[in-house]
């Protein structure tokens, strides 16, 4: 049985791995290649709820240690609340991920989908392994991976503005991790001489303060998937891609690695109280609170609706530090959450996105106008998206805001709720009217409909979605367990 | 005192050639550098290295020199338009008088010329001297050495005279010339 | 009988050109067969190294220091491994691209050249009288001078001649050196001159001697104020060619002066005694930037990557001058991987060459539609150039980084940092080129198998090895061991 | 201080040719002329090693009845062999001279690296 | 005319002279290289005096790539048979002989014989191949 519970969490990332040279090898049958890719991730979620199962029966979290690299470099997993809880909401969205996505790029008539689901699998491996990942060097291997293999997806389209989005992607994603994660990585095995997460930390705050201070900040901004203020530019660059990539990836898989990683930082390399002793907390805390606001504000003057939600990620994406940085457990049990509901609010939005593209090609806001009356279930969905992303009442979206203020209130940082107010107003300010236009505005010109056979799987896609947004108000206790702090 | 006269002339002779802008000429001189080095060397007891010396530099390799230049330019061309202050020069005279200044700076711990206790003499010579009449019966040490004791390293030189020759086939035994 | 590890390919080059009048394809057969049987032979002795030790070998019957003698431990025996390796896998690669670049009818005495090359640097690596050492370094530079001057464009002569100058004067200062420490010491073995030396630590002529060979040495390996000679050798020489020099040629060089350093002369004297290793670490910092730097200004693909060959010999050097074990781990490590890897680039350059006939990057727009499995690899290894973990690349500069730490020099780190950026910018710039699709679309017409088998092995191997990576780092601390003496 | 000098004097003296011999391979614009600078550089080095085998009243280091001291037979071997280094690459360097006459025309070293910086510029234009 | 005559004369004599220098190695000064070199100049002479052609007929180019290995191969050659023979590489004095000087004798003649083939040969090439104004 204790075998069994080793080998499971592997076998989740593996079986991704193995999906890619099966859908690889029936590129020429569409619909067994996409088969394959609905039913590697129905696989990995299946699994992933057997290794829930077992870490539900016995509490405490599971390593594995699978080989050396070099004597102090070694490739580890741990199996605990956060990784599996990120694990099941990657593979769970990957399957409604993947039926949008028939929808969406037989819509467009893509070329090189093959390529397409291929890197896609390698990405959720990566993920998925970054989920259980249990020190920095494993977690610094497979946050590199990811980059690579969404390179391809954001470059898909090949073209010469593709092309240097993808540059950008490259650089800054690159740059940042070889210039200050891996060093900070390399300081503190060299300060500790080991690199493997522990609830105690791994630092133990005998260090000196300034040191402790620098290896923090090169955490905080060397992993810029978490796109805090000064390192966010790439995700507004990674729109070029289509949008399932936009949607899976950019709003769940990558940027919530990059939180990911920071959550371990935080908690499991160092300590809240160390950070405390240092007032590193504090730094943080600045730096997404002035992310949460600004980055509402951009959000607020542009045009282009994917570039819109992807500002908007990066503020809600803010929040989640924000709760980190806090240091008490309220905000971080609202932290993770808001890690599930941000990835449903957000995949929906985005999932909405895409199908007016595919079926109308408008990709402006100003554009929308009166558009509900003829996309009424992709409108209604991106109303139900919109409203859990501001925090309402029975939307997903409240339980988390809900934790925050209560860890909020529980620190001693009380005027931070002027933050939440602002950044909430701000929220609702550039979603409603959407919304409102849409369906209460007549349209400017006519808007003629085509791709009717791939709007149903789409439709399909964002509903179910739209509605996990208000199931998970109802049933987020069953979270508790994974989160449990 | 004709040995100290004999090197004073080499240096004259060689400085003279690299200068000579009539390669021909310069060619010449220095085959007479090689053979003046041949009298040097005879004087100093290294009969065989005198021996393939004259041969060689004097014989072989002035044959190829100017067989080279009669085959392409005979003068060296005066740099057009050379400025009076010519910076790669001071440049390079800058490395060689560094490098000589290093070479000298060693040569002050040396044994003094022809010093019997210098180690050169003392530590592998007289094996090679001594043994090499009794172990293999020839008389003359420097083929000795050469044939037998250090025999592999012959190995490689003719291995690289091998290697020449197949570089000049190789370069030179062409149609399109 | 390690004295065949030579005597197989002098005495294959000798009568290569003996099958050459029978038959011009022949000699690649030949040469590919005692490429193999030499491989073979190398792993052979290698194991027995491992598990026996040094093994010493007396010409003549003449026990050292009177005779010549040959060392295999475990220092070189991982060289002599990656050497074989090498020339093994490119003479496979070799055939196709040659039979291309050279005219048929010379292709004997080619091959003929190439192996006495291959001749050279294995005497270069396993001899251990240091004389001998400067015959074989003869014979590799002669036979590497001409094989780059076969170059097809004419560039090639002129490369080749820079070579020959600036390597002649090495040769020369290294045969000065020799000169200097004879006198000195009056030996000539090297392991007997390491004993000879200890009380003459404060004698003129020894460091004259020093200076020169290491000088010398500096100059074989085109470290960075003296490497002005190797972008236009590697680039203009024959693919094939090209490749084995960047493969092997350097790293020779570097083996050599690692001897010369630790088995010659002593490590308190390269440390203590003179300010070496502050002098010799600044270099090397600054050879690893240029390197990079001088790359990113490169647009010939081949040019780039032989002064990214630049920057990567710094790294070598690197680890020698900070000389603890770790850092020397790395650097023998880096030896290993470099080799692999940038042989694997230029095998892969040589390719693109072959089919499409450029050279140029930027001309290079949409062709991983065309070579695909050919880009795929390209990333694989440039992954491991900028050690990314998961690759041989990763191994080198760890054990670099962890060595800097040990002694203290953490200003170290952010170099090696900025220059993998460096490097992931010049090479990702084809990958990212290669990518592009504005162009029409275009068949697929990748390079033949012969040519494509290698850059396979080549590529996964260095995948494998920075996975199960106790292979290297084991053969790597032996060779630490031997090194330090200890 | 004389015997001093003496004593040292064909040191000194090859030192010096090695210079003029270097200076004449890394100075000089000439191809050709760079091969005698060689030639003179690594014959002087030649020197420097015969005269370290020298031993006062030594006689040459062949076998004699009546011979009490012999010369250091070493250094003989070493530049028995450095010799035919020399004359290899020699050759070698000749013959390269010789294909590059007939592709540039010339052996002059910078007329040659104009016509290359041309071919460069040319090659640049149609790219 | 004379000239012709001349050398025609002198060149057996060079080359007598030539193999008594690789014969007598081992008691005076000279050897396989030195002789290997005087033999070369003797066809060299040859050539400078009665041109390429002549020289060709004499010597061609084939037989001298030919023997130019063939020198080596015969220097490796005599190391291996110390091998066989039970010896380390390049030890004549374990080579079938009546007594170790006589092997030594006999197998310093052999190698030196190997480098004056070799030399001579590669000489005659050099002359050939840089000499030649027109392809031959």
């Amino acid at each position: 049985m204790y075998e069994i519970d080793k080998f499971l969490p592997l076998m989740i990332p593996l079986t991704a791995l193995l999906a890619v040279p099966l859908i690889y090898f029936f590129r020429n049958q569409r619909d067994i290649r996409d088969g394959v890719s609905v039913l590697a991730p129905g696989t990995m979620f299946a699994l992933a709820f057997l290794v829930f199962k077992n870490f539900y029966q016995n509490k405490e979290p599971l390593f594995i240690h699978i080989l050396d690299i070099t004597p102090t470099v070694s490739l580890q997993f741990r199996v605990d609340g956060a990784s599996i809880l990120f694990s099941l909401i990657a593979s769970f969205l990957w399957i409604i991920t993947t039926i949008y996505s028939r929808g969406y790029l037989g819509g467009l008539r893509e070329k090189k989908q093959t390529s397409f689901y291929a890197y896609f699998a390698l990405t959720l491996f990566a993920t998925q392994s970054l989920a259980y990942s249990g020190n920095l060097i494993t977690t610094f291997i497979f946050y590199e991976l990811i980059t690579l293999f969404t390179y391809p997806l954001v470059t898909h389209k090949g073209s010469d503005e593709a092309i240097k989005a993808g540059r950008k992607y490259f650089a800054y994603l690159i740059g940042t991790s070889l210039i200050f994660f891996l060093t900070a990585i390399v300081l503190t095995l060299s300060l500790k001489g080991e690199m493997s997460y522990k609830e105690t930390g791994i630092f133990d705050g005998s260090e000196s303060v300034e040191m402790l201070l620098l290896i923090f900040l090169f955490f905080l901004f060397g992993v810029a998937k978490a796109a805090i203020m000064p390192v966010h530019a790439w995700l507004p660059a990674a729109m070029v891609a289509p949008t399932p990539v936009s949607a899976l990836l950019h709003a769940v898989a990558v940027v919530k690695a990059g939180v990911f990683v920071l959550y371990r930082v935080f908690n499991f390399v160092f300590t809240p109280d160390i950070i405390a002793g240092f007032n590193g907390h504090f730094i943080a805390l600045t730096f997404s609170a002035i992310t949460i606001v600004v980055a509402s504000m951009i959000a607020l003057r542009q045009d282009n609706l994917k570039r819109r939600l992807a500002y908007s990620t990066i503020s809600q994406l803010s929040y989640i530090i924000f709760g980190f940085s806090l240091l008490n457990s309220h905000a971080l049990t609202g932290s993770l959450y808001h890690l599930i509901m941000h990835a449903f609010g957000k995949i929906t939005l985005f999932f909405c996105a895409g199908s007016i593209y595919v079926t109308t090609h408008i990709s402006e806001i100003s554009k929308l106008d009166g558009i509900g009356k003829k996309l009424p279930i992709t409108m209604f969905c991106f109303a139900i998206g919109s409203l859990s992303m501001i925090g309402m009442p029975l939307f997903g979206g409240f339980v988390s805001k809900y934790y925050l203020l209560k860890g909020i209130a529980y620190s001693d940082y009380q005027l931070l709720f002027a933050i939440f107010g602002i950044s909430t107003l701000l929220n609702a300010a550039y979603f409603l009217p959407i919304v409102y236009a849409a369906f209460f505005k007549p349209p400017k010109e006519e808007i003629h409909l085509e791709a009717k056979e791939s709007q149903r799987s789409m439709e399909f896609a964002l509903s179910i979605t739209a509605l996990g947004t208000i199931v998970l108000f109802f049933v987020h206790g069953f979270f508790y367990p994974l989160i449990g702090v | 005192m004709f040995d100290v006269f004999l090197l004073i002339l080499l240096i004259i002779f060689a400085i003279y050639s690299v200068r000579e802008k009539d390669l021909l000429s310069s060619i010449i001189i220095l085959s007479g550098f090689s053979l003046m080095m041949t009298i040097l060397w005879t004087r100093l007891n290294a009969v065989d290295v005198a021996f393939t010396e004259a041969s060689v530099g004097a014989g072989v390799s002035t044959v190829i020199f100017l067989a080279a230049i009669s085959r392409t330019k005979r003068e060296e061309e005066v740099g057009q338009g050379r400025k009076r202050f010519d910076f790669y020069k001071i440049i390079s005279l800058f490395i060689v008088i560094l490098t000589g200044l290093v070479l000298a700076y060693g040569t002050f711990d040396m044994p003094p010329f022809g010093d019997i206790e210098a180690p050169v003499n003392t530590v592998l010579a007289p094996r090679y001297i001594y043994g090499s009449v009794p172990e293999l019966g020839i008389k003359n040490f420097v083929t000795s050495i050469l044939a037998s004791y250090r025999g592999y390293d012959t190995l490689g030189e003719t291995t690289v005279i091998l290697t020449a020759g197949i570089s000049v086939v190789i370069l030179l035994r062409r149609k399109e010339l | 009988m390690i004295v065949y590890i030579i005597l197989i390919p002098l005495v294959t080059a000798i009568i290569i050109p003996l099958f050459g009048f029978i038959n011009k394809k022949l000699p690649f057969y030949v040469t590919l067969l005692s490429a193999f049987t030499n491989f073979i032979l190398v792993i052979r002795t290698a194991k027995k190294i491992f598990s026996y030790g040094t093994e010493r070998y007396f010409f003549g019957g003449f026990e050292a220091p009177f005779g010549i003698e040959y060392v295999v431990d475990g220092l070189n025996s991982i060289i002599l491994i990656i050497i074989s390796f090498m020339f093994f896998i490119i003479t496979v690669y070799s055939k196709r691209s040659l039979e291309k670049e050279i005219e048929n009818r010379r292709l004997p005495l080619f091959y003929a050249l190439y192996t006495l090359f291959y001749t050279g640097i294995l005497g270069i690596v396993i001899t251990g009288d240091i004389f001998n050492l400067y015959v074989f370094i003869e014979i590799a530079s002669l036979s590497s001078y001409t094989l780059i001057a076969m170059g097809q464009k004419r560039n090639a002569l002129m490369a080749s001649y820079n070579y020959l100058i600036l390597g002649t004067i090495g040769a020369t200062f290294i045969l000065i050196g020799i000169g200097y420490l004879f006198m000195a010491t009056g030996s000539l073995n090297m392991a007997d001159i390491k004993l000879r030396i200890v009380p003459l630590y404060h004698s003129k002529m020894v460091r004259t001697a020093f200076a020169f060979l290491t000088l010398g040495l500096m100059l074989k390996l085109a470290l960075f104020p003296l490497h002005v000679w190797l972008p236009n050798a590697y680039s203009y020489a024959p693919s094939a060619m090209g490749a084995l020099l960047a493969a092997t040629g350097t790293k020779v060089s570097a083996y050599a002066l690692i001897r010369i350093l630790y088995s010659v002369f002593t490590i308190e004297f390269d440390m203590k005694i003179i300010p070496f290793n502050q002098i010799f670490l600044l270099i090397s910092l600054v050879a690893i930037l240029a390197g990079s730097t001088l790359a990113l200004a490169q647009t010939n693909l081949k040019k780039m990557l032989a002064y990214s060959s630049i920057g990567q010999i710094g790294y070598i050097t690197l680890g020698i001058s900070l000389s603890n074990a770790t850092s020397l781990q790395g650097s023998v490590l880096h030896i290993f991987n470099h080799s692999l890897m940038k042989g694997g680039l230029f095998l892969i350059a040589g390719g693109i060459f072959y089919k499409l006939n450029i050279e140029n990057i930027y001309d290079m727009k949409g062709i991983s539609k065309r070579m695909p499995y050919s880009m795929a690899f390209f990333v694989i290894l440039t992954l491991s150039m900028i050690g990314m973990p998961f690759t041989v690349g990763f191994l080198s500069k760890w054990y670099l980084i962890l060595g800097a730490i040990e002694v203290g020099r953490y200003f170290v780190i952010p170099i090696i940092v900025i220059s993998s950026l460096l490097s992931l910018i010049y090479l990702w710039r084809l990958v990212e080129i290669s990518f592009n699709s504005d162009v029409d679309k275009k068949e697929i017409s990748e390079m033949p198998v012969s040519m494509m088998v290698p850059v396979i092995i080549i590529s996964l191997l260095t995948v494998f090895l920075g996975v199960f990576s106790d292979i290297p780092i084991s053969l790597s601390r032996e060779a630490v061991k031997i090194i330090l003496g200890s | 201080m004389s015997d001093f000098i003496l004593s040292k004097f064909n040191y000194w003296a090859s030192i010096l040719l090695m210079m003029i011999g270097m200076y004449g391979m890394i100075a000089k614009k000439n191809l050709i002329k760079k091969i005698i600078g060689m030639n003179i550089f690594q014959v002087s080095v030649f020197l420097f090693y015969i005269s370290m085998g020298k031993v006062k009243g030594g006689t040459a280091p062949i076998f004699w009845e009546k011979a009490v001291i012999y010369d250091n037979p070493i250094p003989h071997v070493l530049i028995l062999t450095a010799i035919v280094v020399s004359i290899s690459t020699t050759a070698v360097a000749l013959s390269i001279i010789i294909r590059i006459y007939n592709c540039f025309r010339t052996v002059e070293e910078n007329k040659i690296l104009e016509t290359l910086a041309n071919d460069e510029n040319q090659s640049g234009n149609n790219q | 005319m004379i000239i012709e005559f001349i050398t025609r004369k002198m060149i057996p004599f060079i080359q007598l002279y030539a193999l008594y220098v690789v014969a007598h190695g081992d008691l005076g000064p000279g050897g396989g290289f030195q002789g290997g070199v005087i033999f070369g100049t003797s066809i060299i002479l040859y050539i400078i005096v009665f041109g390429m052609e002549k020289g060709k007929r004499l010597l061609p180019l084939k037989i001298t790539d030919f023997l130019g290995s063939l020198g080596v191969l015969i220097y490796a050659g005599v190391g291996i048979l110390c091998i066989v023979f039970g010896g380390e590489y390049l030890e004549y004095t374990k080579l079938p002989f009546k007594n170790p000087h006589l092997a030594a004798h006999l197998g310093i003649f052999a190698i030196e014989t190997g480098v004056a083939i070799t030399v001579s040969a590669v000489m005659v090439v050099f002359i050939f191949d840089i000499a030649r104004k027109k392809d031959v």
